[in-house]
């Protein structure tokens, strides 16, 4: 399958990891990221507070730059801010002509247009849940992570806002749970799965930026989350390179590696870790790998309740 | 043809039609239309000297169609045939044209409106000198009445009828009646016990002699139409010799297999394989739960046979299927619980103690699986705190956008029961609005605001049991915007009561089709007006009661279900019924018997004689929808007062300007 | 003294000529007709030419059997002579009837057939785009030469007709009953059938006098007649081929459909049916069995779609005699010349 | 007087649902364009397809059958079988040059008032755009020449 594929600015630098996983995971699901040409910033989370039609003007170049693709109409990105800005514009140029027409004269100084709803935008996640499946992807696994306790984060922008079709539910996705069951893990219900990683508030409120850092390991480490699993460079980095920081300052001891999902799928395709940008985190991920098992762990047995417990809700699984 | 002469009458209806459509120049300019014999414009054509004008005209001048241009039909249509009639003419002979409805009332463009108005007050003209005089069909009614659900509101239609002495067959899914409100403990804001006002109902019912009870049971077919239909009722195998039981209990207190009962109990109870719902169940005999009963599934067992007494147990009992006849039909297949499971932020399945409402009702009913103890879900704790969040998956446009009308109340009668049955715990209500609009429901909330309940106004927007201070450890975290003071808050709790909306039956699209009725957005009924007539339905003869037709209380529910009652009493008392004789007629002398029409009439009316080889419409059955008649390729089927030649007049009258305008085009062209 | 023979006429207009072979498919009983009556013009087996026609005094011609659609401008004057000159004119067969396989021109317009005809079209040469025209200059002077119409009209939107013989074409058993009506018309003054008649054909459906066996119908798909092998012995609607027998008038004895071909409706409409392939196109489409209301929108749209589209011609297949007379094919033209018959 | 093009649309609506709809829409005060000349029908499943092409061989720009939601219809299918009815007859007047657009159906609950009127501004806009029939115009090109008949 043939996508258009915009990286994004983190992606060729802090977050090479994700793109090199990125790149070999997708080589044996035989999904081609066709990279867009001369594409630009997505302006990230900051230049819509700025001044909105420049930001779209910016995001809606990059959408020109895609169109011109006569092999795919869908645009993978694999950054949420990314994948967020560009979805937005789309939308938002979709529901008002008249941003449509502002946008396409900036465009137009370049020689560029582009008709809004032309192309689908669809984050990396989405393509291996709904594209691939769980199913293919399964077949394909040699080397199942059995043992390792992961902790599933989607961070807030790939599900929300929800612009009309989310492919997750916006508050409780499920989408990478399931992913990393797939690969053997053990996958724990991680509560603040769609919570705020702080975001660039490490550059304006460090104060800010270190609770919420803090939140979400301590409820990893509580659930005994042996990694955590990301999709997002700005997720990883606050994650990874703050880790150090929030142990210092609350006088925590955690050792948490934030891994891109794309990396632990390589890993369990049999991929070797060279290609997959491991060594890269700060937090390093070779101890921990250590504990993946050869053996499926046993299932444990429920715990039988007490003669006057109350019967727990079965929930339907899902699919 | 006779020529025939048609009176035209242009209402003003005061400035409604006037103000817009240029009333005086369409009843000029109509008197110079074929056919018209008298044109004129009038105040209030639905008055009495409005009508009294078209009498006069009939005598006086000898009109023999008359064409009332006004409001909708379906406002003033009786109205003028009845003065069609006064006139000794047919009143099938008359046709409305809408101008206010459709016309003054949806556009402020006058020119366009006095041109719309002449094309549909010309097509009136063009299709009525093509009506034929028809009488309306009488229909005898069938005194014995279906009442489907045995909840409260089934309850009560059914007991005003048996009341009136007219029989009433109740047929109810589940094994017992009782419905919901035999789920409840308390009924707010009175807060009498629910069992103890709702069993003495059901046990009137099992007793009544009028009423025919079917438990276990359901409405698998109807066909036929008001005063005679005909319904397929399926009686499930019990497995219980009722003539044999005399439910005394053994078998169940023998049963050794004991599940999760996700009905009755919502799922926090446990019921034997051999059960009666819940002690007072009417009718008393239990069923056998094939898919849980051992001997069912293994062959073996049959503990129950050799305990009882009665030799009432039958394994080879089969399902009964009983054919009916009945006049009329009332609905009141009440509603389903919201699943709370769609807000996965919520956490109910994956944290322990986030309960549903009905399973706190089940957990506060003394009969229930707790007897009443207020508990966590390991079934030994009181928690010290609770939360009861309302609005779940009410007036949110991601589930429900309705209120579902009883959860305010429900709520707050929570949250007394937990004051009353814990008497230090904090209760905090999570609420959007109070909605306390019901008869001492006001007052009901101000006794809850000096009980101490914490109201909190805002929607709660994750519950989790991610702590992030050292009180919240252990807790549930309850997060929400208090939009009175402006801030986001945590308020950590032992406990967390999702207050469910109602919503309407998963089947009920099923069960809709089934009547022949309608169904909303969102799954309910469709009255047949929403202020006027909201027991009956389109489909005469079928009304619905209580919480199929949206979400309501108990009183309400109640006054439904004996507002149906009234009206089918009122039909039976009529004796007959007069039908509009909008029905289909094959013209055997054109029908070759090609069989296009047989399959697609909904209600089987359509018979091939095979001996004469051609179909014939039973004039009973017909609903007079016309779908036959557009596809007999032979034009032999005939749809009374909408026949081919009367809508192929309406339609060139209704064109009448642009026709000219054509040929003038192609003239100039 | 010999008794005067009536005078038989018989004309083609825009027709391919099948009507003629039919008349002379009634076998030797032609030979009856040659007996009875007096050929007066017969451009397929006799020598008259128009001239003489002309010649003739009003009401001349006994019986004219008038075949073929009016496609052009001469094909409406001959029309209009042949009913000066005719006492009783018969609309024979299904081009004059109702315009037949001509009339499904209709569907375009002039300028578009001669288009095709004379320039879009692998087989033609014509790099100077030349369309005929009204006139054409020859070394012998200016040629005349008739208008192509803009639409096919049927005999009765041009001219008064008496009777009408409808068929593609008419079946001898047919034209012999109608010819033996005229004849003791004229031997012993028996009374003709009221004027505006359609003669020699019943007024049920085909499907009165086929055989074939019917089911309550739903149909899945549609099937063209080279798709399927039809099962013997059952309606071919029933097996999703498009039979028009249902919305066709009988008394061909459902030729057709006994051989395992569905009717193509040759007969036209019953009386009271405005427009024959409406009428099949409804009477179709209603038994089509696809989609159900518990469907969400778009599936319950596609899924009726679906089944539609095994139905490549609607108009070609429903409308393949009837154009003419069709409410959208034959439209404008029988308002124009209403009024101007003889 | 206005010389903008004005469509007309003919409006078949069932009289349980979209009849209905439309007399809510009035008794809304919902202001929509007076495009649309509504004939009653009991069911859209009573429109005969000769309805439709007498529509536009009278002169209509557009044919609008309205009825009940799919699923709701008061005889159960009738809606389903205007769907096919329908779809089948857009196939032909594809054929003879009339747009699919011009041939709408709509389902509109006898609550949906503004359901209707939204169609019907629709419609007309749609109509606007697409102009006057062209298969209107088919008809009137190259009118046969008045035929002098020699005696």
């Amino acid at each position: 399958m043939k996508y258009g594929y915009y990286p994004g600015c983190s992606l060729e630098k802090n977050a090479s990891a994700y793109h090199e996983s990125a790149m070999a995971v997708c080589a044996p699901l035989d999904i081609q990221l066709q990279e867009v040409d001369d594409w630009n910033c997505c302006g990230a989370t900051e230049y819509f507070s700025i001044d909105l039609l420049p930001a779209f003007a910016l995001v809606g170049r990059n959408l020109a730059q895609a169109a011109r693709n006569k092999q795919s109409n869908q645009l993978v990105a694999p950054c949420s801010a990314c994948f967020l800005n560009l979805k937005k514009t789309d939308r938002y140029m979709a529901d008002s002509p008249a941003l449509a027409e502002k946008v396409n004269q900036c465009l137009a100084a370049g020689d560029l247009a582009y008709e809004p709803g032309s192309l689908r935008i669809r984050h990396l996640l989405e393509i291996m849940v709904d594209d691939i499946g769980f199913k293919t992807i399964g077949e394909k696994v040699t080397r199942p992570l059995f043992g390792l306790r992961v902790a599933p984060y989607y961070g807030c922008m790939t599900v929300r806002p929800d612009l009309g079709k989310s492919f997750d539910n916006p508050e409780y996705p499920q989408g990478l749970d399931k992913l990393m069951k797939t690969l053997g893990a053990e996958v724990i219900d991680f509560p603040l799965k769609a919570h705020c990683c702080g975001g660039h508030m490490t550059q304006i409120s460090e104060e800010v930026a270190m609770e919420l850092i803090r939140r979400l390991l301590k409820n990893a480490a509580e659930n005994n989350a042996d990694i955590m699993a990301t999709l997002c460079p700005m997720c990883q980095l606050n994650m990874d390179a703050y880790q150090e920081a929030v142990n210092k300052r609350f006088g925590t001891d955690y050792h948490i590696p934030i891994l891109y999902f794309t990396q632990l799928m390589g890993l369990a395709l049999g991929l070797p870790t060279t290609k997959l940008g491991f060594g890269k985190e700060f937090i390093k991920a070779e101890p921990i790998l250590k504990k993946i098992r050869k053996e499926a762990p046993r299932k444990r047995r429920k715990k039988r309740l007490s003669k006057q417990a109350l019967p727990v809700p079965s929930m339907a699984e899902e699919d | 043809m006779v020529r025939e002469k048609v009176g035209v009458y242009i209402c003003h209806c005061g400035t409604n039609i006037a103000s817009t459509v240029d009333v005086h120049e369409v009843a000029a300019w109509c008197g110079h239309q074929d056919h018209v014999a008298v044109s004129r414009d009038y105040k209030f054509m639905c008055s009495s000297l409005g009508q009294d004008l078209i009498v006069a005209d009939v005598e006086e001048r000898g009109l023999t169609r008359i064409v009332v241009a006004s409001c909708s039909p379906h406002m003033h249509e009786k109205t003028f045939r009845g003065a069609c009639l006064r006139a000794g003419m047919n009143p099938y002979y008359l046709e409305m044209a809408n101008i206010r409805e459709h016309i003054s009332w949806a556009t402020n463009d006058k020119a366009a409106a006095t041109q719309k108005a002449k094309a549909l007050v010309k097509a009136a003209v063009e299709r009525v000198v093509h009506h034929q005089a028809l009488e309306p069909i009488p229909v005898k009614i069938e005194p014995a009445t279906l009442v489907v659900g045995g909840g409260i509101a089934g309850i009560s239609a059914a007991l005003e009828l048996a009341e009136a002495g007219y029989p009433v067959y109740l047929v109810e899914r589940e094994p017992s009646i009782g419905g919901h409100m035999a789920q409840l403990d308390k009924t707010f804001p009175t807060l009498d016990c629910s069992a103890c006002i709702l069993t003495p109902k059901m046990v009137d019912v099992a007793q009544h002699t009028n009423i025919t009870l079917l438990t276990y049971s359901e409405v698998e077919q109807v066909s036929g139409h008001i005063g005679n239909f005909q319904v397929t009722v399926r009686k499930k195998a019990r497995h219980v010799i009722e003539d044999n039981c005399t439910g005394c209990g053994i078998c169940e207190e023998k049963c050794p297999i004991k599940v999760v009962d996700p009905v009755f109990e919502a799922g926090l109870g446990r019921r034997k394989a051999i059960y009666r719902p819940f002690p007072q169940a009417v009718p008393k005999f239990p069923v056998i739960d094939v898919d849980h009963c051992t001997y069912f599934l293994k062959g073996k067992c049959k503990l129950c046979e050799k305990v009882c007494l009665a030799n009432s147990i039958d394994f080879k009992q089969k399902d009964e299927v009983l054919d009916l006849k009945v006049g009329n039909i009332i609905l009141a297949t009440g509603f389903d619980l919201f699943d709370v499971g769609r807000i996965p932020h919520y956490g109910y399945g994956r944290l322990a103690n986030v309960f549903t409402s009905l399973e706190f009702e089940r957990m506060v009913n003394a009969a229930g699986p707790t007897q009443g103890t207020i508990v966590l879900r390991d079934g030994i704790t009181a928690p010290k705190s609770v939360a009861i969040v309302h609005c779940v998956g009410s007036r949110d446009k991601k589930y429900n956008e309705y209120c579902s009308n009883v959860c305010c109340m429900y709520s707050m009668k929570f949250a007394h029961l937990v004051h009353e049955r814990i008497p230090r715990a904090e209760v905090y209500n999570f609420y959007i609005d109070i909605r306390a609009s019901g008869k001492g429901y006001e007052l009901f909330y101000h006794r809850l605001l000096r009980e101490g309940t914490h109201f909190i106004r805002g929607r709660v927007s994750e519950v989790t049991d991610a702590a992030r201070l050292p009180a919240e450890e252990g807790k549930l975290i309850v997060q929400v915007e208090d939009t009175l003071i402006g801030a986001q808050r945590r308020i950590p709790v032992d406990m967390v009561i999702l207050s469910a909306g109602l919503e309407a039956r998963c089947d009920s699209q099923e069960v809709a089709q089934r009547f022949g009725l309608g169904c909303d957005f969102d799954g309910f009924f469709v009255e047949r007006h929403p202020k006027l007539d909201p027991v009956a339905t389109m489909t005469e003869g079928i009304f619905v009661a209580g919480a199929c037709q949206g979400p309501k209380d108990v009183p309400t529910s109640v006054a439904q279900g004996a507002a149906a009652a009234a009206r089918v009493i009122g039909s039976i008392c009529r004796g007959t019924l007069m039908l509009e004789p909008v029905k289909a007629r094959i013209h055997s002398e054109l029908c070759s018997g090609c069989k296009i029409c047989n399959n697609l009439c909904p209600y089987q009316a359509i018979e091939y004689h095979s001996e004469t080889k051609v179909s014939e419409v039973a004039t009973a059955l017909c609903q007079g929808c016309g779908t036959c008649v557009a596809a007999c390729p032979s034009a032999a089927i005939q749809g009374a007062h909408f026949t081919n030649d009367q809508v192929m007049a309406e339609i060139e009258g209704i064109l009448w300007d642009k026709k000219g305008k054509e040929e003038e085009a192609a003239v100039m062209a | 003294m010999a008794i005067e023979k009536p005078k038989l006429a018989m004309y083609w207009a825009s027709s391919c000529g099948g009507c003629e072979i039919s008349v002379l498919n009634i076998g030797e009983r032609i030979l009856v007709v040659d007996e009875v009556f007096d050929l007066v013009f017969f451009p397929c087996i006799a020598d008259f030419k128009v001239n003489d026609v002309k010649g003739y005094p009003d009401a001349y011609i006994d019986l004219c059997l008038f075949n073929g659609a009016i496609r052009n401008s001469e094909n409406e004057e001959m029309a209009r002579l042949l009913r000066q000159k005719s006492k009783v004119l018969v609309a024979f067969g299904s081009c004059a009837h109702e315009g037949c396989i001509p009339a499904l021109s209709n569907l375009t317009s002039k300028q578009a057939i001669l288009e095709t005809v004379y320039k879009d079209n692998p087989s033609t040469e014509n790099p100077d785009g030349i369309l005929p025209g009204l006139t054409e200059e020859v070394p012998e002077g200016i040629l005349e030469l008739p208008d192509f119409y803009n639409r096919v009209k049927t005999l009765d939107q041009v001219v008064a007709v008496d009777y009408t013989l409808p068929g593609c074409p008419p079946e001898p058993h047919q034209i012999w009953a109608v010819l033996q009506a005229v004849i003791a018309a004229f031997t012993d003054g028996t009374a003709l059938p009221p004027p505006g008649a359609i003669l020699g054909a019943g007024n049920k459906a085909v499907c009165e006098e086929c055989p074939l066996a019917r089911e309550e119908k739903k149909i899945s798909r549609f099937y063209r007649p080279f798709e399927i092998n039809p099962k013997p012995g059952k309606c071919l609607l029933d097996q999703g081929i498009v039979c028009m027998g249902p919305a066709t008038r009988n008394g061909c004895n459902a030729l057709c459909p006994v051989v395992g071909m569905g009717c193509r409706g040759c007969y036209g409409p019953m009386d009271g049916v405005e427009d024959q392939g409406a009428k099949m196109l409804s009477a179709a489409a209603s038994v089509i069995d696809a989609g159900d209301p518990s469907m969400d929108e778009e599936e319950l749209a596609q899924a009726i779609e679906d089944v539609v589209a095994t139905l490549p011609d609607p108009a070609g297949t429903f409308y393949r005699f009837s154009m003419g007379h069709s409410l959208l094919g034959g439209v404008g033209i029988a308002a124009s010349v209403k009024g101007d018959d003889p | 007087m206005n010389t903008r093009y004005e469509p007309v649309i003919v409006g078949f609506l069932c009289n349980w649902c979209s009849y209905r709809a439309a007399d809510l829409a009035g008794m809304a005060r919902i202001k929509y364009a007076p495009n649309m000349r509504a004939i009653r029908v009991m069911c859209s499943g009573r429109v005969d397809p000769q309805f439709v092409l007498k529509a536009f061989r009278e002169g209509a720009d557009g044919v609008m059958i309205a009825g009940c939601h799919p699923g709701a219809c008061h005889y159960v299918e009738g809606n389903i079988k205007a769907l096919r009815r329908v779809t089948l007859l857009r196939a032909l007047l594809k054929q003879w040059g009339i747009e699919p657009e011009r041939t709408r159906i709509v389902w509109a609950s006898a609550s949906e008032g503004s359901v209707l009127a939204d169609a019907v501004n629709h419609m007309t806009e749609q109509l606007c755009a697409l102009g006057p029939l062209k298969w209107k115009q088919n008809q009137c090109i190259g009118q046969p020449r008045p035929l002098p008949v020699e005696v």
